[in-house]
């Protein structure tokens, strides 16, 4: 069988703790069905996420990554999502600089209420990543 | 404009006295050694040394970084520095790797750096010999050789020298030469520019090329006035944040990590991309984060160490571009 | 020994055929000429004094895994992953070549050998090109090599006129190109003339090669502890340019990469000049200054290496004379070590 | 050795319904370091965690993961459950199987393979869980309140009354603070001394109540629980224990200085107390305006003092002292009135502001309660109030709403009318913000019982003409030129953050905003916190407010202080940052994104080769960190670390889902 074939995304998300995991949690309360591409990694909050952590992802084949946090101005450790977002609007350009197709890497403000918004954009994400095909790593391998 | 061998006598008289006063243990200069086009660094620890002590367009190497080897030791190291070598000791200055008091730095004013592998080229190609010395006359620098004197024009300078803003040093105790004027050609990422316009398949065959022809010397890293940890991550085995394998992936992360790991302290001073073996063109990766930090975050010397790092601080007006 | 002459033209067919068995050559490469797998249209590179990484990466690869394990179901299983790698590299100079039979003492010779590394040897053909050009910083003839000098290789190609090679065929590998492709290879030449071009290339002036090397391992027995190398290491970046383009350095540490309970046991290179090369477990550094560490690389090769080998661990090829940021390279160094008293002048 | 238990719940049918339990306790079985799987109908239930609990003492199993619902759910109860098996309880580990899985994959094909994924996850995090435990640091049980106007005395009178000791620190010479400078108080019309002087004595009063006045904050070190204040005593220059308050040194005194607490409406004397009702009543000597200080002759007051409690010779004192919590109310200022040149404050006299107004309109004011014009005594008959003065203009003053100016207008309309039968009142508005209770029927019985005509617009001049001005303004509503005769025009001038406030702010520790305003913990869930765990906000210096608002603050820190303070010790969370010292270099590009300056420098020694050199490394301070990890990215060598969350851990979470 073809790598193509049986080919699924896998998606590495991580979530802040106190909103866009909430809010993936709602999401599951709320009963909404999403593509089961998404793995999420629990983290305090979006701050704690290194890119190093994202770059490994991408070396180990993930096809897709997604950090969550809460909306700016809204974070529970007040001002952690404000240094997550200069991080990560240099790191995706900086991926992309390095030929990691745009669309394989997303940032979202998602809050705990957000139930609709996380199953929206896993769902919309998945889409994205599953045009694109296996990330190149996962193609070279096979 | 005058050349930078022009305080050559001053600079030894200085280090002869600071050595032999005990206002320093050692000198950190340059010295022509057995390649005449490369003079090397130069460790003055007996006021009689001062004499081998050289100054001119061909004195490439960083010395601030050097400090880093005398951390805990009692005394005073001296340091000639130039404009790009001020920034690496505010650099290091910034990151609290060293103390202020345990340098005397004297300052150069440089014009511009001779970029030694086109001058070595043509020096080869030409058959001038050994070079005995180098003067600037005007935007030229004439390079008294075996062959006797030939002059070269600015297309000799090295890269980074052509957009320098930074040609007096920013910190000194004491400056040699004339202060010149910052006559910089506009600092402009063109070289950025061109990999930023590559199909993301491009650009992936780009880097990977360059990664793959990675040895892990750690030379770029070594070199480089922003990495300056006591305990680099590249050498912990727990967390593996880097395997010691050199496959693609691997090369792909240590270039990543590294230059991550220097953006908005980066002085682009550009030393990597001399030392590297094997033409990796670091600086593209450090300069497309400072453009980008410079762009985004609206800072207009993103290379200049400043009172907090661009990635320590955020503006609530930050873009945001996150849905 | 056969000799043969090869037609230029034929060198791009020669290079088709070799292709297919697997074949490293240097290629040029944004500014670098650097020694490469050859595939597809990959042009071979022909002007150039010496690749910027040698042929030590073919027999001993700075990555090599050795096995594969698993200690999920039944304890532990073990399952070998064999060498992988060309059969022929291309364009090899006489000093790396040389390299080789210095590598061959430490994992071919002796009690314990290293049957990655000899596999590799028995089924890579090394195909040598003398030099045409002498660089400023090849000194191989104090190490009693030479442009044109042949140890190491399986063949060895001299430009003859601006029309052909000639070439030499040695052991049992070069043999078998000359037999493999009889089309390709013409007659061998008059015995004089042979004799004429080999002796060119192996007289060649090497002007930084003059450097006189006699009684400098004896000097430095008694140079331990002598205050040279603390001057020496002083400039030094800590960086593994120097033992990683060197042809003869050779070591290396192997690591486990393991996922759950799967995982790969490989080995890549280490350097003596890197701060945790000596670092043990609980902490201590038996080297823990740079000092150390520049003594080390430089007794090795010309003390250490005498001691256990008999001869250099150096073949002279002049990369870490080129690369060395900060040109604390072997010829400086010798130089160095022959102009200080041995007892430190105390 | 690890021994991993895995209990996989089947949450009823709300798991297994949608994923295979079978596969995933088979899968489990596979993975490192798992000794024993079991599946539990309900694992939350009593008999679930009765089977945890059996499982960890018959196989010895030091590790657990829970593959259930979230952890935000069921993390405690499962933590409880391990810990009472007698195994730490961060040795856990959750596997969101139902929330992130089985409720949203109703596919078992989809949602199987990803609960494994989820599992192996929870199960290669564990295996780098270590024991944690929380810590305990002693608590001081004293309150700082800093800041003497209404804020600070109704915090200080809360701590006290619950039992804390509380030190009252004000830098004037008295407590009061503006509210002491109002008339009346809208929209009861109150009359603010009346309501305010009391507290201001009972403060004094209070057993547990230290006054400090004269005072400032120095230097603040520690953190929660314990602070260690350094405290400027100003020089008084009289002996606050001798000094009776006879008022006698003030009557003979000859210097004279524009008085702060009438707004520069009328002078005071340079041996002073701001204002009658004053607390402490006793004086001090305003060394600027003082003929002995100035000349070195006078000491007029030594002379007539009763019990000689003027000492020249006084100095500034510094005193520090230990607590366990601060309340900041220090309050806030006006807007400098000059940013407006085409109103010609200070170059009309009939120009004022509306503090100024609330002087001149109150008893003990410097017209004893007649509203007289500076300008010539006469009593005004046509009144312009003009709102939004700096508030609400980006241009010229601050974007925000000074959130008081409506009603205080509405107030000062009002009391015209009362005080001066037939008088008119004019207000330009942009908007009449009354969202208060009984605020809209206050502003509503402005406009109807007291004829005050709103016209909404701003006033473009003001120019003299006779002895009366014109206000020259544009009336939005009718979209025409207005043009009003008046004989007092008040500005409604912007609320500012004091001007010191960063200064203050950078003492303490805590941040400020873009105004120069504290900034709160979080916007609606900790309003009265700061980041900074033990310091607290109270009043103007947070943020516009009025009164009310401003005393229900103060109550609310002081309830926070009183909770911190009735404990002996903290016990600190146990998921916070730890700095490796080997590996760190000291950089400490760690601290500025702590958002709680949980990171100091701390000195170390070291053995390099043969010498022993100090060098400085992070230290995380256990009861401030919040364990947010921001740090741990700021930290290029990874010295920098969070407990549950280390990179080791992270690293090996991603490599497990990447398998």
């Amino acid at each position: 069988m073809s790598v193509k074939e049986s080919w699924e995304p896998k998606i590495i998300g991580f979530c802040c703790n106190w909103c866009s995991y909430a809010g993936a949690d709602l999401a599951g309360t709320s009963r909404m069905n999403y593509p089961a591409s998404i793995r999420v990694i629990r983290v305090p909050c979006s701050g704690r996420v290194n890119p190093q952590f994202i770059a490994r992802a991408f070396q180990l084949g993930a096809d897709g990554v997604l950090v969550a946090g809460c909306h700016p101005g809204d974070c529970h450790y007040s001002t952690g999502n404000y240094f997550t977002r200069r991080r990560m609007l240099l790191l995706t350009r900086f991926l992309e600089y390095l030929g990691v197709d745009p669309d394989r890497f997303e940032v979202r403000w998602i809050s705990g209420s957000e139930g609709q918004k996380f199953a929206d954009t896993v769902r919309e994400f998945t889409e994205r990543v599953r045009a694109l095909g296996p990330s190149p790593k996962k193609r070279d391998a096979s | 404009m005058s050349g930078m061998n022009q305080v050559t006598d001053r600079l030894r008289e200085r280090v002869r006295e600071l050595l032999a006063d005990g206002k320093i243990h050692t000198f950190i200069g340059y010295e022509r050694a057995w390649d005449p086009y490369r003079p090397i660094p130069f460790f003055a620890t007996e006021a009689g040394e001062a004499e081998r002590l050289i100054i001119d367009e061909l004195c490439v190497p960083s010395t601030p970084k050097y400090m880093l080897d005398f951390f805990g030791r009692e005394g005073v190291v001296g340091l000639l520095v130039k404009g790009c070598d001020s920034l690496a000791v505010e650099r290091l200055l910034r990151d609290h790797r060293v103390e202020r008091e345990s340098m005397y730095i004297i300052g150069v004013a440089c014009t511009g750096l001779l970029d030694r592998d086109k001058v070595k080229a043509r020096a080869l190609e030409e058959g001038w010999g050994a070079v005995e010395e180098v003067r600037r006359e005007g935007d030229a620098f004439v390079l008294v050789t075996a062959a006797g004197e030939k002059e070269l024009g600015p297309e000799y300078l090295m890269e980074r020298c052509r957009t320098c803003e930074v040609k007096v040093p920013t910190v000194y105790d004491e400056l040699l030469g004339e202060e010149v004027a910052a006559t910089a050609e506009p600092r402009d990422f063109a070289e950025v520019a061109e990999i930023e316009a590559m199909t993301p398949a491009e650009r992936r065959a780009y880097w990977e090329r360059q990664f793959s022809r990675c040895i892990r010397c750690f030379a770029c890293r070594n070199v480089c006035p922003a990495c300056n940890c006591r305990i680099c991550v590249f050498e912990e085995r727990v967390p593996r944040w880097l395997g010691r394998k050199t496959d693609v992936g691997e090369q792909e992360m240590f270039h990543f990590t590294r230059a991550l790991h220097v953006a908005g302290r980066c002085v682009d001073c550009g030393e990597c991309d001399r030392v590297c073996p094997v033409n990796i063109p670091l600086r593209k990766l450090n300069r497309k984060l400072m453009k980008d930090i410079g762009e985004l975050f609206g800072i207009e010397k993103p290379f200049m160490p400043a009172e907090t790092e661009p990635l320590g601080q955020f503006r609530p007006d930050d873009p945001d571009e996150f849905e | 020994m056969i000799y043969r002459t090869l037609k230029r033209e034929s060198m791009a067919v020669l290079v088709d055929r070799l292709k297919e068995g697997g074949l490293v050559a240097p290629v040029r490469e944004d500014g670098v000429v650097v020694f490469r797998p050859i595939q597809g249209d990959r042009e071979v590179a022909s002007d150039y004094i010496n690749p910027t990484n040698s042929v030590k990466d073919v027999f001993l690869p700075q990555t090599e895994s050795l096995f594969r394990f698993n200690t999920a179901e039944k304890g532990l299983e073990i399952e070998a992953t064999p060498p992988e790698g060309p059969k022929y590299v291309l364009g090899v100079r006489p000093c790396d070549a040389a390299a080789l039979e210095l590598l061959d003492h430490v994992f071919a010779e002796g009690q314990y050998t290293d049957s990655y590394y000899q596999r590799r040897r028995a089924e890579v053909t090394v195909i040598g090109v003398a030099c045409d050009q002498v660089g400023e910083s090849c000194f191989c003839t104090a190490f009693g090599l030479s442009p044109g000098h042949r140890r190491g290789a399986d063949v060895m190609m001299y430009r003859l006129d601006d029309e052909s090679y000639l070439v030499a065929f040695e052991g049992e590998r070069g043999h078998r190109l000359a037999e493999e492709y009889p089309d390709l290879f013409g007659e061998a030449p008059a015995e004089e003339t042979i004799e004429a071009v080999v002796t060119s290339y192996q007289s060649r002036e090497v002007p930084a090669g003059r450097v006189e090397l006699d009684g400098i391992t004896e000097k430095l027995d008694g140079m331990f502890e002598h205050p040279l190398w603390a001057k020496l290491a002083a400039r030094c970046l800590k960086c593994g340019i120097c033992t990683y383009l060197c042809p003869t350095c050779h070591c290396f540490c192997l690591d486990d990469e393991a996922l759950g309970y799967e995982g790969v046991r490989y080995r890549c290179w280490d350097s003596c000049m890197y701060p945790d090369y000596t670092l043990m477990a609980g902490g201590h550094n038996p080297r823990p200054e740079k000092a150390n560490r520049t003594r080390q690389r430089f007794m090795h090769k010309l003390n250490y290496f005498v001691h256990n080998h008999g001869e250099f661990q150096c073949v002279g090829c002049g990369r870490c004379v080129d690369k060395c940021p900060v040109g604390l390279h072997m010829l400086a160094v010798i130089y160095d070590i022959k102009g200080v008293d041995s007892d430190g002048g105390q | 050795m690890k021994r991993i238990g895995v209990f996989v719940c089947h949450c009823g049918s709300n798991i297994a319904g949608t994923v295979d339990i079978e596969r995933v306790v088979e899968a489990a079985r596979a993975m490192p370091n798992v000794v024993y799987v079991e599946d539990n109908k309900y694992t939350c239930s009593e008999p679930g965690q009765e089977a945890i609990k059996q499982a960890i003492k018959e196989h010895n199993l030091n590790r657990v993961v829970v593959a259930a619902c979230s952890p935000r759910m069921h993390e405690t109860t499962f933590r409880r459950a391990v810990a009472g098996a007698g195994l730490n309880p961060y040795l856990l580990e959750i596997a969101n199987i139902r929330e992130h899985c089985s409720w949203v994959h109703p596919d078992k094909e989809g949602g199987t393979p990803k609960a494994i994924d989820l599992v192996r996850r929870a199960v290669i995090k564990v295996a780098g869980n270590v024991p944690l435990d929380r810590g305990r640091i002693p608590v001081t049980k004293r309150a700082l309140v800093i800041g003497g106007g209404i804020a600070g005395i109704q915090a200080a009178l809360d701590i006290a009354d619950a039992g804390h000791e509380v030190v009252l620190l004000e830098r004037e010479p008295s407590i009061g603070g503006r509210m002491a400078q109002l008339d009346k108080t809208f929209p009861t019309l109150d009359c603010s001394a009346c309501i305010l002087t009391p507290k201001m004595v009972e403060a004094a009063n209070h057993p547990n109540i230290t006054l400090m006045t004269y005072c400032e904050v120095e230097k603040v070190d520690g953190f929660i629980g314990n602070f260690s204040v350094t405290l400027r005593k100003k020089a008084r220059y009289v002996d606050m224990d001798t000094c009776t308050g006879c008022g006698i040194c003030w009557g003979k005194c000859p210097g004279k200085a524009s008085s702060e607490f009438e707004v520069g409406l009328a002078k005071r004397t340079a041996i002073y107390v701001p204002f009658p009702q004053a607390v402490p009543n006793k004086p001090v000597i305003d060394r600027e305006n003082c003929f002995f200080f100035k000349t070195g002759r006078c000491k007029i007051c030594q002379r007539f003092c009763p019990t000689g409690a003027i000492d020249f010779e006084q100095e500034d004192e510094l005193v520090t002292e230990e607590f366990g919590a601060i309340v900041v109310a220090t309050g806030f200022d006006i807007m400098d009135k000059d940013v407006y040149g085409e109103y010609g404050y200070g170059q009309y006299p009939d120009v004022i502001t509306s503090l100024e107004f609330e002087r001149l309109v109150n008893a003990s004011g410097p017209t004893e309660g007649k509203v007289k014009r500076p300008s010539d005594g006469k009593i005004p008959q046509r009144v312009v109030f003009i709102q939004c003065v700096g508030s609400r203009d980006e241009n010229k003053g601050v974007p925000y709403c000074s959130r008081i100016c409506c009603m205080y207008t509405a107030k000062h309309a009002i009391l015209v009318h009362e005080k001066i039968p037939g008088a008119q009142t004019y207000i330009f508005y942009i908007d009449v913000r009354a969202g208060g209770k009984n605020y809209e029927e206050f502003y509503k019985r402005a406009q109807s019982e007291h004829e005050a005509q709103y016209i909404r617009g701003r006033v473009a001049k003001i120019y003299p003409k006779g002895d009366s001005l014109v206000v020259v303004g544009e009336d939005t509503l009718l979209g025409e030129k207005v043009e009003i005769e008046a004989d007092l025009v008040v500005l409604a001038t912007a609320v500012l953050a004091r001007q010191d406030a960063g200064e203050v702010a950078r003492t303490l520790g805590i941040s400020y905003d873009g105004y120069g305003f504290f900034t709160e913990a979080h916007a609606k869930l900790a309003p009265v916190e700061t980041n900074t765990a033990g310091i607290f906000l109270a009043g103007m210096c947070q943020g516009p407010k009025d009164i009310p608002d401003t005393v229900a603050q103060a109550s609310g820190a002081a309830a926070k202080v009183a909770a911190l303070l009735s404990k002996e010790v903290l016990e600190t969370e146990p998921l916070v940052a730890q700095c490796d010292e080997v590996k760190c270099s000291g950089c400490f590009w760690c601290k500025p994104i702590c958002p709680y300056k949980a990171i100091e420098e701390k000195e170390i020694e070291e053995r390099v080769g043969r010498r022993t050199v100090k060098r400085k490394v992070a230290s995380v301070n256990t009861g401030v960190c919040k364990g947010c990890g921001a740090c741990t990215v700021a930290c290029r060598t990874g010295a920098m670390n969070l407990l549950g969350y280390t990179n080791d851990q992270l690293l090996s979470e991603v490599e497990a889902l990447c398998l």
